[in-house]
């Protein structure tokens, strides 16, 4: 069912934990209809210099958080806005089909703590000028039924 | 090789042994169409005849009265589409449970699109219907009751005596689906009084794609599957007689074997509830606490979703299932964990083990120990678990 | 032991070795259930995908169009009714023939009950249907065309293609039993243009209570058995893992046999119709001379009656079948046969005889020698022979 990359991002996933006076929080999702992502930032200079998660969620859920972090880890913050859940998904070798709104959560979550750190320096991140936090984002489970 | 812990017998069971030893000459030496009037033919209906007998004997009906089909979603479906065309000239009202099958359920909500009232009856936390609110339900136009036997996600256990008179007293027929049951605790169709009752083979050590229905004589019914002439014009289809003669001997283990395997299965059952309780905290047993399946453990673990549950056992090759939202393909979770009122959040955390002739002692202590430990790395990895800290 | 020769391959097959052992892992070691997501589950999930994909090479079709039922009848009846009432607001109109399998015969019957029209289209002597007659039958209500690839009693082959030209022309939905064609004659759905097309396991050497069909991408149609998402939510019911993978390996062994399984049967039947035209009087071949199964030999022998004539056999130790009223079980003779223009009479004195792998030239030998004498021992009782002498 899951690529052996998110079975192991999976059963050891980097950077869980959580950030004491992080710069930035996200949280998104909605546990009424799956999971939770929330991902902590420490920025200097511009760069993300620690980010750690926490996800209430299924297996392709924590592989994504996982790999959401490693993907923005010691990239500027401009870079870490660019992050889309095809990249997510392309490096944990796909997903199955049902399971990519995970994903989404993951770049979303990405998003929602780069804007609080924005937010927090009054300052404008590129890409995040429109952005809107919200929590449910989560186009849950259309799987590929017929009927 | 790697420990491999199975414990999601309400899934599907293993065959045993004698099982296949019993089906092995229908497959290439006596192969013959039931149908035909030759020496193969006949071979193949003798046995068709003795499974049909075991069937009936294991509860308590005529041989006549037993139907052979594909499984026992064909037979869920045969029950309630065959009962509603045929009686659609006394009424089109239905009255079923929320923690039914789909098999029940979807069929229900199809009939309802093609003119017919369907009711669903509410369940108290435990999966327990209310006869009164049963009662209540039935009016002029009432057909078909359908109230599984034993649900199979919870195990809960329905009153079937009771709601068999409460539909007798009415003229209704009532059908219970008793997949779970068979095999689980004692069934005799005439003691409860029911009007049609069906079962599936895999659930009980047999093989996969049988399934058969008890249909009490006078029941007027529809067949779903026209054709030929076979199950006395009920059922067409030429014969799965290997599949017939596994599901006969597998009804006639599990009779023969009845008390030593409610025994065995409910001492590790309540074991491993034990375990769970004693050892996890924040859990919370689905399910009625005594009118249960002897074989089913069903928790939720607050704050820990059920797939990442489920795929954390299975790299320790403990192998169970989860109604969680995450695991069922659709936006919801279970909608038998939703009936019992969970909220969406605990639903999600939800495991279902369940316990078979072939579970030992020693899988159950190897399961709690790695249940407790995966709970508590899944818990670290949670936003809400942080909360209640 | 006692000789015995079975020439019913169009009623049922004996499984090949090969189906079986493929199948035995199935049993109770990789016993899953294929919706499962721990390690079992996704072992029978891998059968499953492989069965499919073989099914789907056999007949050309994409894996996503081939769904498993319990049988070629549960398939004929889904085909039918599926179709009936997912479009019944388009029309209500159904055209099939008059010599096709029950399956289909007795769905259109139970159709018209419901407020569907159907039309049951001639046939000539062998056994052909007329195309000009089909399109003049087409309605602006038609919805649906039914016409068998292969017939299983006189073996008479259709012009599928032609037909699927005509229903494409009208934008009418086509569906094919083709049971008795898989293994035995070509075929590539994309080619032929068809919308459905059946199967059955048991025909090919596989197990029985297994069925397949293929369903053109875009095609609306309801579900015959409602329930859990198997088969991508069209077909309800844990899947018959051990079945289907025989299915799988037995529609891959028919392939890749395809023409020595031919020529081999070929032969054979046609020595068995020189045979019985040479050394008995008063016969008639029935069905198509050419467009015909290869495997298909159906007489009738004047003067005598078909039971008597199967049970003979079978003293002798041969297996065949027969149309005739008094094996029917029902009043009439064969509905195959009164469609070609038989008379009861001539009807009452049909053989099937039908020849499959495992049949060998003494076999022929031995049934014609046999067929000699038991037609003679019967027409010697029978008070109609007395008059031509
Ligand atoms: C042409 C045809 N259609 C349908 C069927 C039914 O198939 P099954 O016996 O698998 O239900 C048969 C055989 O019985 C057949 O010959
Ligand atoms: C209560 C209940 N009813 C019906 C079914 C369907 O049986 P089958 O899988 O044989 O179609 C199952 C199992 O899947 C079940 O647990
Ligand atoms: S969190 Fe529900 S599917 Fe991923
Ligand atoms: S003559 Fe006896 S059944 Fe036809």
């Amino acid at each position: 069912m899951y690529s052996e990359k998110v079975m192991d991002h999976f059963m050891n996933p980097r950077n869980v934990g959580e950030i004491e006076k992080a710069d930035g929080v996200g949280e998104v999702g909605n546990a009424k209809c799956g999971d939770i992502m929330k991902i902590y930032l420490k920025v200097d200079d511009g760069i993300i210099t620690d980010v750690k998660f926490k996800t209430f969620g299924c297996g392709s859920a924590i592989a994504t958080s996982s790999m959401a972090t490693e993907l923005i880890k010691g990239k500027s913050i401009e870079e870490a806005v660019k992050l889309t859940n095809n990249a997510v998904v392309e490096a944990l070798d796909g997903l199955p089909k049902p399971k990519v709104h995970c994903s989404v959560l993951a770049e979303q979550a990405v998003k929602a703590a780069l804007y609080d750190y924005a937010q927090k320096n009054n300052i404008v991140i590129p890409g995040l000028e429109d952005y809107v936090p919200a929590k449910d984002v989560h186009d849950h489970h259309d799987g590929d039924g017929e009927e | 090789m790697k420990k491999r812990i199975y414990l999601d017998y309400s899934a599907t069971t293993p065959m045993k042994k004698e099982v296949l030893d019993e089906m092995m000459p229908y497959f290439n030496e006596k192969f013959g169409n039931a149908s035909s009037i030759h020496s193969f033919g006949r071979e193949a209906k003798e046995a068709l005849d003795i499974a049909r007998d075991r069937i009936a004997k294991a509860i308590g009906a005529a041989s006549s009265e037993i139907f052979f089909t594909g499984g026992g979603s064909e037979a869920d479906n045969w029950a309630i589409k065959g009962i509603a065309f045929a009686n659609k000239n006394k009424g089109s009202h239905i009255i079923t449970s929320k923690i039914e099958h789909h098999a029940v359920l979807h069929v229900c909500e199809y009939l309802e699109k093609n003119g017919f009232e369907v009711t669903y009856l509410d369940v108290d936390e435990y999966g327990m219907i209310d006869l009164e609110q049963l009662k209540e339900a039935i009016t002029d136009k009432t057909i078909l009751i359908s109230i599984m036997f034993v649900n199979n996600e919870i195990g809960t256990i329905q009153p079937i005596k009771e709601i068999a008179e409460i539909a007798k007293e009415k003229g209704v027929y009532f059908h219970t689906d008793a997949v779970q049951a068979l095999g689980n605790i004692p069934i005799d169709v005439k003691e409860l009084g029911v009007d049609l009752m069906n079962f599936s083979s895999h659930k009980i050590y047999g093989p996969k794609g049988v399934g058969a229905i008890y249909i009490k004589k006078g029941v007027k019914i529809h067949p779903l599957i026209h054709g030929g002439a076979q199950e006395r014009k009920r059922r067409a289809g030429t014969e799965n007689i290997p599949g017939i003669v596994g599901f006969g001997k597998a009804a006639e283990l599990a009779i023969e074997n009845l008390d030593a395997h409610i025994a065995h299965i409910q001492k590790l059952r309540d074991k491993l509830i034990e375990g769970i309780k004693n050892n996890i905290d924040y859990v919370r047993l689905n399910g009625h606490p005594t009118k249960r399946h002897p074989g089913n453990v069903n928790f939720c673990f607050e704050f820990i979703e059920g797939e990442s549950l489920l795929l954390s056992l299975d790299m320790v090759g403990i192998a169970g299932s989860s109604g969680s939202a995450c695991t069922s393909g659709s936006l919801d979770p279970s909608h038998v964990l939703m009936a019992i009122g969970l909220t969406h959040e605990i639903a999600h955390g939800s495991l279902r083990l369940t316990i078979g002739d072939f579970t030992t002692e020693e899988d159950i202590d190897y399961v709690i120990e790695n249940l407790i430990t995966i709970v508590d790395r899944l818990r670290q990895m949670s936003p809400l678990y942080e909360k209640v800290k």
